[in-house]
């Protein structure tokens, strides 16, 4: 029952941030909105869990942690050399 | 030891031999490897056609689960002939690469050439001799995957965007398949074809199974470039490198044609579909636009590789028409077409990669005369051309009378008039080569090429005594092709 | 939602918002499947769909400097194809067994030996293990081998050969 | 050293995860975390920046203040924007920063970054230039408890 | 040797030379011996089989099984006997008149002259002594394909065009029809061996018969019954031995041979004649023969006369063959060879005036027969020959269709041949009229310079009005050949 | 009642048709891929609902649990998901391709430099 | 560097764990979700996490070009020859119960193997593909 | 006794999460401008998902779950303020201007 009550509240949260990325404006709100997403759907994935019963699957929701920093921060480097703003931002970064 | 092994071994061989060639990166290596890869798989596929020459049925389960827990392999008859076919195809193939994808493809490039051509060539025969739908699908994607790579090393930019359309619509026609897969398990509980067909009469004409039977034709035939899907096989015949486009013509679409016939006649054989669902018509007129549309749309073309590849959209049409015939005639013609399009096409297009090589693209604008300077090359298209048309003493004869033959037994004199009246486009197309090549004066440029290297005449060559050879001696085509008709309407029991 | 994120990645227009909701629509359609029991599938459209997939599309977008696209001109042919594809399905699957159906053919056939002798056979407990490794092992290599050929292809589509000519123009 | 410990921590984070403690297991997460350090260790992953296991027993000290803190400005930034007028003041700020090593700065940064209502924008081994939602969210950061809690957390090192 | 042995080798004769004529092509003597020495060795192996034949053998030899039931098999009987006399004998003489006409007209691309001249006559040989339809078809089709380079030997645009006219109508007919009547044949009679009597006999109804019987009379465009002739005035811009070869030689005659060969081989002539629905033919032959003659009459242009001309001797014989009667069918297979006698020695004459004048319209040949008595006068022989008038071939075999006629009292095709004599005197008469009655034309220097054409050409053009006439007086071998056609009746 | 027990399918097909949609529309070669992947995610619903049992559990065995969702389905798509980015990568090297050598990844564009 | 201070702390503390993740992943398919293709993909994403962080030259340094290519077509050699082995040892392609004397056990060799196969091949893969599209200079000249 | 305690705690705590994380949610849309709306989020993370694996945890009692709830709460509580950190630079960097009180005053000195 309250892991129900907690999934409904998740995905409310999930419903919001998803809202925010349709809306943008910018790419960086969709980003943020994505990465609020991923926390959102680890904890939902971590309360589904435990209604279904099957905690174990919180492995699950270490995969998604792992990718959802590494999906952003791969964006954000993108955005970094495309402003190609730093040239100074050190030598390794010239292939990202 | 290794008899009962077979079915297994040839799809494995070509498998195994492409991630050694990517260890060990040499283009020399690699193609001796994908040769004895070839050399290996046409072994194989003599032996298991001899054994199953009988009407014996090979099964081997993989992993010793037996079906249809496990993947079945299944060798009869009808797909036997194909591995035959595809593998000979190979071989020649591949001994023709040497020298002509040398001159196409970077050297540093070779061995991955060659991985991405064993990978075509196994999924190419695992597809064929698979008893199981979802690995059919795999194989399949192994196949696809590694023809748009091949298509895209060709020279031209155009193989790119080529390759690209032939990738989207590739992946929609294998999506289309896995959903028409999806519904028959659904409905059956059973990925394996046979358990499916023995299973498929007591759901038959639900509507899943009908949906099930328009997705696995639409994705299907769109692998096969029936009209009017076709739209991806000009263009990534016209600038895949040569031998990549002989590969292609003669195998690809031709392995698919098995897949369509495997589905109706094995798998859905048992049920009623057929009346259900008007497919023998629709099959039909597909048939006769593509061969009426697609063979006018290859005489207005200018580039030789674009013609002949419009007209195998034409012949395609032939043989999905001996299809839709549903009879043992209809069907050894549709097979025998199969077989003799393969060999004609081949050779066709292994040629036009020797005159490639030497005048760069092959446009009829820049190819006149050329039948003075390459004699041996433009003697052996004529020829091939001649096979197209169907002329009498070629392959083409043969499976064309089958046709004719069918749709007047099935009392469609009109049909059989169709049947003809479009090998006279064939004629016209072929007829513009004729005359460019031997009633032009040659252009100066032309003037001073030399003959194509023995090292691609000689396969190509091979191909087009083939396409002579089983057209007059016909034991061979004609007795498998019809063998495997009947067993095919004999359907999965 | 997912249909939300779908319909929201048709009308946009700009390439980077269309990465990332593609990366949020496979966070969601990862955490269906969980919900449907798939467990396996789940971390693996999760991992593919928003990690490698999205690291892919933005490589390419850097190398194709593409961020913006033009708009459409004709749309209502595609939806018509699409829609009418969209129709024959669904007239296949109203005939389907209704969910969760335990009488269902595939819970009566095939699966049940999985599921009552999946253990014993092999002594994997995660079933699906065990049945794409070896029950259905031979798809799993042929999977390993599409992996293979795509990984193939890349390179030899993207690495820089030593004088590698000038794609030639007809 | 670094090496070791950082394999003990894997080793641990191995066992804490497998719950299976077969031979076979073990000696398999015995292997991965070899393999995996041999592998940072390649990608000079393994020094004191990734691996800060100088910091000991403090972590647990200032965790335990900097969760009382997100909780306080959590709350703060709930109330926020739940009410309807939606009271904000954004505002960008400087703040120095103390600490002598890199780790120590990135801990500041990240900790100014965890507490909602502030957010470090730009870092460097000087100063951070922070978004604070709020004025009053601003001045408790440049009040500066973090930054000397931060340091001291640092320690001697 | 076996007379089985003979078909072999009548066949392997010009296909062997092709490949002698072709490494030849730098020493022209060479080569044109080869030709002539080819050409009689054919004809006297063609000869040889004739006894054989008169005394009521069929020699037969089977060289490939391509399908079951489906053979490439030779067998001699009568009309192909006759056809392969004339093809072969004629070969003789036009390769005569080719060396003059080619040398005369300084003509490029000689020997793939020389080489496709043979491998014409190696098809026409192997049509003449086709077992079967399907044999039948495959030289058929060799055939147009080695006349091909022949149309369009001078490689212009016209030519071209010609050719591609040639080729598309020739092979379009054979496959959309004639190919298409073969397998229903053999759908129908599960054979396609030509069998006397018919092997349709009571196997088809009335109306597929009457069918069958349009796709092959249309199909076989060679026979250029209207409207599948157009092919035919096209390709007159090929050198005059082609048109020889076409008109009188193989091609048309291919095709009216093989009309005749299936009337009587496939559907038999009492099976057509006792069912009765195939008075179309009649009238499109009839309709050929009035409508080619008046486009002849009205035509200036020479060959282009003698083009039409052909369409509607051609007719003659369909019409014969189509009237199945023996008298008729016995004038049909003598037509085939009294109109190619004839008609080459027109030719001939027609191909020696341009060597030697370079005229090619009728209006412009006043008074020519003084300057070139024997190319003419062989001219009014052959003239002779194509009205039906003694003592020309051309008498006897008209003698025979007319009685045919008037046997059955079918008198239409009674009028139409009156007609069509009538027309043809129309057409060829004025023309031996202003050669010996007209003075010559005033105007133009050149045509002052000309004497005879060459004396190949002379003499081939003599021998073949030499033949037309003597074929008048000894048709007995021709008309042994025939009668056996027409069966014990 | 057909309906809901069908919502599966239903979420199926508009995946379909979005991404066949997106396909066939877009002129953007990148967009298509995007279209493509949506296109092929549609038939993991179609596999997977039905494998589904209400009260079972995901197919790994243990003592607590007697129901388990059919595992099958789960081995296909694991398969048809490797698919789907093999191709996808393959599709986007492509398109680097086709940039370099065109410099555009608007179809129309590109087939414009090729009339 | 000193823009992305936060960035890279932070990388090294979670790659090393990344890594070992993707390994659990990997030895626990049989018990939980994942296997050799999740771990594949997790190893690759740490490494070109590590890329995207560093710099490609980095990542090549520390996971050089030839070993990935190399890993592409090991992996798949590994799994194709477990299959063979099992002909060898007198079973069918594929069959693990020959591979020990007990069936389970050999099922259990079998999977590992094969599992390790896909794992090897997806992250060299995944890891290559990065390479390539990272290594291409955006106006096509090649990168060092 | 304790159970029960621990029942209501576990309840509270995961409500609460709950509330706080559909209070992230409402910020992220609400808030006016990108910076803004990253403290929104920050909560959802934080507090959010601080107190929903507390919840679960209590749930879990002392077991191999609690610890990979910690290790997930451990991941969060490094990468979310990396990522929403490296994200407002990437913003900053790009020249989105944030919407500040007084409209674009220069940052304040300490
Ligand atoms: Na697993
Ligand atoms: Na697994």
């Amino acid at each position: 029952m309250m892991f129900a009550v907690a999934a409904i509240a998740v995905l409310i949260a999930l419903s919001l941030a998803l809202a925010r990325a349709f809306l943008g404006p910018t790419v960086f709100d969709r980003v943020l909105a994505a990465n609020t997403v991923g926390t959102g759907a680890m904890l939902l994935l971590a309360v589904v869990s435990f209604l279904g019963g099957r905690p174990e699957f919180i492995d699950l929701a270490i995969v998604y942690g792992f990718l959802n920093v590494i999906g952003t921060i791969a964006v954000l480097k993108y955005f970094r050399y495309g402003s190609l703003g730093e040239p100074g931002a050190g030598g390794e970064e010239r292939q990202w | 030891m290794i008899a009962p092994h077979l079915p297994v071994l040839q799809v494995v061989l070509p498998l195994l031999a492409a991630p050694l060639m990517v260890v060990v990166r040499r283009g020399g290596f690699a193609w001796l490897l994908a040769t004895a890869a070839s050399v290996a798989a046409l072994g194989i596929a003599l032996a298991l056609f001899a054994r199953v020459a009988d009407g014996a049925v090979l099964s081997y389960a993989m992993g010793s689960w037996p079906p249809p827990w496990g993947i079945e392999y299944r060798v009869d008859r009808v797909n036997a002939f194909l591995l035959v076919l595809v593998s000979s195809i190979a071989t020649v193939v591949v001994i023709y690469s040497r020298t002509s994808v040398a001159a196409e493809v970077p050297r540093e490039q070779l061995y991955l050439f060659y991985t991405m051509y064993a990978l075509c060539l196994a999924g190419l025969l695992g597809i064929t001799v698979t008893g199981d739908a979802f690995n059919l699908f795999v194989f399949l994607e192994i196949s696809s995957l590694s023809t748009y790579v091949l298509i895209a090393l060709g020279r031209d930019r155009r193989a790119l965007v080529a390759s690209y359309q032939y990738l989207i619509m590739g992946t929609i026609g294998a999506t289309f398949f896995v959903i028409g897969v999806g519904l028959l398990y659904l409905m059956t509980g059973t990925l394996n074809l046979a358990d499916m067909a023995q299973r498929l009469p007591q759901v038959a004409e639900s509507r899943p199974v009908l949906a099930a039977l328009a997705f696995i034709t639409v994705g299907v035939c769109l692998k096969l470039a029936l009209f009017p899907l076709h739209l991806w096989l000009p263009n990534a015949y016209a600038y895949a490198p040569s031998a990549v486009t002989a590969l292609l013509a003669a195998t690809a679409t031709k392995v698919s044609v098995y897949v369509l016939l495997r589905f109706y006649f094995f798998v859905f054989g048992g049920t009623t579909v057929f009346i259900a669902l008007p497919m023998a018509e629709i099959l039909l007129l597909l048939s006769l636009a593509a061969m009426f549309i697609a063979s006018t749309v290859a005489i207005f073309q200018d580039n030789l590789k674009r013609m002949f590849a419009y007209s195998s959209v034409a012949q395609i049409g032939y043989i999905t028409l001996g299809v839709s015939f549903d009879s043992v005639t209809g069907l050894t013609g549709g097979v025998v077409h199969l077989f003799n399009h393969a060999l004609t096409k081949g050779a066709l297009f292994l040629l036009l990669g020797g005159v490639a090589l030497r005048v760069g693209v092959v446009r009829f604008d820049n190819i006149g005369g050329i039948g003075r300077m390459m004699p041996v090359t433009a003697f052996g298209i004529v020829l091939g051309g001649l096979s197209l048309i169907g002329v009498p003493a070629t392959v083409g004869f043969v499976s064309k009378w089958y046709l004719v033959l069918a749709a007047l037994e099935s009392g469609a004199w009109w049909l059989a008039f169709l049947i003809v009246l479009s090998s006279l486009l064939t004629v016209a197309y072929v007829w513009r080569f004729v005359e460019a090549a031997y009633f032009r004066e040659p252009d100066p440029a032309v003037a001073r090429l030399k003959e194509a290297p023995l090292a691609m005449l000689v396969p190509a060559w091979l191909l087009v005594g083939a396409s002579v050879y089983f057209g007059l001696d016909t034991v061979l085509t004609v007795g498998g092709a019809s063998q495997a008709a009947q067993d095919l309407l004999r359907g999965g029991r | 939602m997912m249909a939300a994120t779908v319909v929201a990645i048709v009308a946009q227009r700009n390439l980077f918002a269309v990465v990332v909701l593609s990366g949020v629509y496979s966070f969601l359609m990862a955490t269906v499947l969980v919900a449907l029991d798939a467990v396996d599938v789940a971390m693996t459209e999760a991992s593919v769909g928003a990690g490698i997939s999205t690291v892919l599309f933005l490589g390419a977008l850097y190398l194709t400097k593409g961020e913006e696209m033009k708009p459409l001109h004709e749309p209502w042919l595609p939806l018509v194809v699409a829609v009418a594809t969209g129709a024959m399905l669904i007239y296949g699957t109203l005939g389907l067994p209704a969910f969760s159906d335990p009488e269902a053919p595939i819970h009566r056939h095939v699966a049940p030996r999985y599921i009552h002798d999946g253990l014993r056979e092999t002594g994997v407990p995660n079933l699906v293990t065990a049945v794409l490794a070896s029950y259905r092992g031979y798809d799993t290599l042929g999977e390993t081998i599409v992996v293979f050929t795509a990984g193939a292809g890349v390179i030899v589509l993207l690495r820089r050969w030593r004088g590698r000519k000038k794609e030639a123009k007809e | 050293m670094y090496a070791l410990s950082s394999f003990l921590v894997l080793f641990g984070f191995w066992l804490l995860l497998s719950g299976y403690f077969t031979p076979f297991l073990v000696s398999m997460g015995a292997a991965a975390a070899i393999a995996v350090v041999a592998l940072a260790h390649r990608m000079n992953v393994v020094d004191h920046e990734g691996h800060p296991v100088h910091l000991g027993w403090r972590v647990i000290g200032y965790w335990s203040w900097l969760g009382k803190e997100i909780a306080k400005s959590a709350w703060d930034v709930s109330k926020i924007i739940v009410n309807p007028r939606l009271p904000i003041s954004p505002m960008l700020v400087r703040v120095k920063t103390t600490q002598k090593t890199t780790v120590g700065v990135v801990t500041y940064a990240n900790s100014i970054t965890l507490t909602p209502g502030t957010i470090s924008v730009e870092v460097s081994n000087e100063e951070i230039l922070v978004h604070a939602l709020t004025r009053s969210s601003a001045k408790a950061l440049l009040e500066g408890e973090m930054d000397r809690r931060v340091t001291h957390f640092e320690g001697a090192s | 040797m076996t007379p089985a042995g003979t078909i072999l080798f009548a066949l392997a004769v010009p296909l062997a030379a092709m490949p002698l004529i072709a490494v030849s092509h730098r020493a022209p003597n060479v080569r044109e011996a080869v030709t002539l020495v080819t050409a009689t060795l054919l004809f006297l192996l063609v000869a040889s089989l004739t006894p054989h034949v008169l005394a009521g053998e069929r020699p037969e030899v089977t060289v490939l099984h391509v399908l079951p039931g489906l053979r490439v098999a030779f067998t001699v009987e009568p009309l192909g006997m006759l056809f392969g006399l004339i093809a072969s004998g004629l070969w003789i003489v036009n390769s005569l008149y080719s060396i003059g006409y080619m040398r005369g007209n300084q003509e490029r691309h000689q020997t793939r002259f020389y080489v496709c001249f043979a491998g014409a006559l190696a098809s026409t040989v192997g049509i003449a002594f086709a077992g079967n339809l399907f044999t039948l078809f495959l030289f058929y089709e060799a055939l147009t394909l080695i006349t091909y380079p022949l149309v369009t030997h001078h490689r212009t645009e016209e030519a071209r065009r010609a050719g591609r006219l040639y080729i598309g109508m020739l092979v379009g007919g054979s496959i959309a029809f004639l190919l298409v009547a073969i397998i229903w044949t053999w759908a129908l009679a599960g054979t396609i061996e030509f069998e006397p009597g018919g092997i349709l006999r009571e196997k088809a109804s009335n109306a597929t018969v009457g069918v069958l019987l349009a796709l092959y009379v249309f199909g076989i465009c060679k026979a250029a019954v209207m409207p599948m002739h157009r092919w035919l005035p096209a390709a007159m811009v090929a050198p005059t031995p082609v048109s020889a070869l076409l008109h009188a030689v193989a091609v048309v005659k291919a095709g009216v041979f093989a009309v005749v060969k299936v009337v009587i081989y496939v559907f038999g002539v009492a099976e057509l004649a006792a069912l009765g629905n195939t008075e179309w033919l009649p009238l499109v032959a009839g309709f050929t023969i009035i409508a080619a003659s008046i486009v002849a009459l009205r035509s200036d242009n020479l060959k282009r006369r003698l083009a039409y001309s052909t369409v509607s001797q051609l007719s003659y014989v369909v019409l014969a063959a189509a009237l199945l009667t023996p008298l008729s069918i016995i004038g049909a297979a003598l037509h085939i060879a009294t109109h190619a006698l004839g008609k080459i020695t027109l030719f001939f004459a027609a191909g020696a005036i341009y060597t030697a004048a370079h005229k090619t319209e009728v209006s412009q040949l006043d008074g020519i027969g003084r300057r070139m008595p024997w190319t003419m006068g062989a001219f009014a022989i052959g003239s002779l020959s194509m009205i039906g008038l003694p003592p020309a071939a051309g008498f006897v075999s008209k003698w025979y269709i007319l009685s045919g006629a008037m046997a059955t009292g079918q008198w239409g095709a009674v009028a139409v041949l009156a007609a069509g004599t009538l027309l043809s005197a129309g057409y060829l008469m004025p023309i031996v009229y202003r050669a010996f009655f007209l003075p010559p034309a005033p105007a133009g220097g050149h045509h002052e310079a000309h004497g005879e054409a060459p004396l190949t050409m002379v003499v081939a053009v003599s021998a073949s009005a030499f033949g037309t006439v003597a074929l008048f007086f000894y048709p007995e071998a021709l008309l042994a050949l025939s009668r056996q056609l027409a069966g014990p009746g | 009642m057909r309906f809901a027990s069908h919502y599966s399918y239903w979420i199926t097909m508009f995946l379909l048709i979005a991404g066949l949609y997106i396909v066939i529309a877009h002129g953007n070669l990148i967009k298509k891929l995007v279209g493509l992947s949506i296109f092929q995610t549609s038939v993991y619903l179609l596999y997977i609902a039905p494998g589904k049992l209400i009260g079972g559990t995901a197919p790994i065995v243990t003592e607590q649990f007697q129901v388990y969702s059919n595992p099958l389905p789960h081995v296909l798509i694991l398969t048809a998901i490797v698919v789907g980015v093999a191709t996808l990568a393959l599709g986007l090297a492509l398109v680097v391709r086709i940039r370099e050598a065109y410099g555009s990844i608007e179809e129309d564009e590109i087939l414009e430099q090729e009339v | 560097m000193s823009g992305d201070l936060v960035l890279r702390v932070v990388a090294k503390l979670l790659i090393a764990f990344m890594l070992l993740f993707a390994l659990y992943v990997q030895f626990h398919g049989d018990f939980g979700p994942g296997g050799g293709f999740q771990a594949g993909v997790i190893a690759a994403a740490a490494i070109i996490f590590y890329g995207i962080i560093y710099g490609l030259p980095a990542a090549r340094k520390v996971v050089p070009s030839r070993v990935v290519e190399t890993m592409v077509g090991l992996g798949v050699l590994i799994y194709a020859g477990v299959g063979v082995l099992g002909i060898v040892l007198g079973g069918n392609y594929l069959d693990y119960f020959v591979l020990s004397g007990d069936p389970v056990n050999g099922q259990h060799r079998g999977i590992f193997w094969v599992e390790a196969g896909v794992a090897v091949t997806v992250a060299g893969v995944m890891i290559k593909i990065f390479y390539m599209f990272a290594g291409r200079g955006r106006n096509g000249e090649p990168e060092a | 006794m304790v159970a029960g305690a621990v029942d209501v705690l576990s309840w509270a705590s995961l409500v609460g999460g709950g509330v706080f994380c559909v209070i992230g949610g409402v910020g992220l849309i609400r808030m006016p401008d990108f910076y803004t709306r990253t403290h929104a989020a920050g909560v959802t993370d934080t507090l959010g998902a601080g107190l929903l694996l507390l919840g679960l945890m209590l749930q879990a009692g002392l077991s191999l779950v609690t610890v990979k709830l910690v290790m997930l709460g451990l991941l969060i509580f490094f990468t979310s303020p990396t990522a929403t950190h490296a994200l407002a630079r990437a913003a900053m960097v790009r020249g989105i201007k944030p919407l500040l009180r007084d409209g674009g005053q220069e940052p304040s000195k300490p």
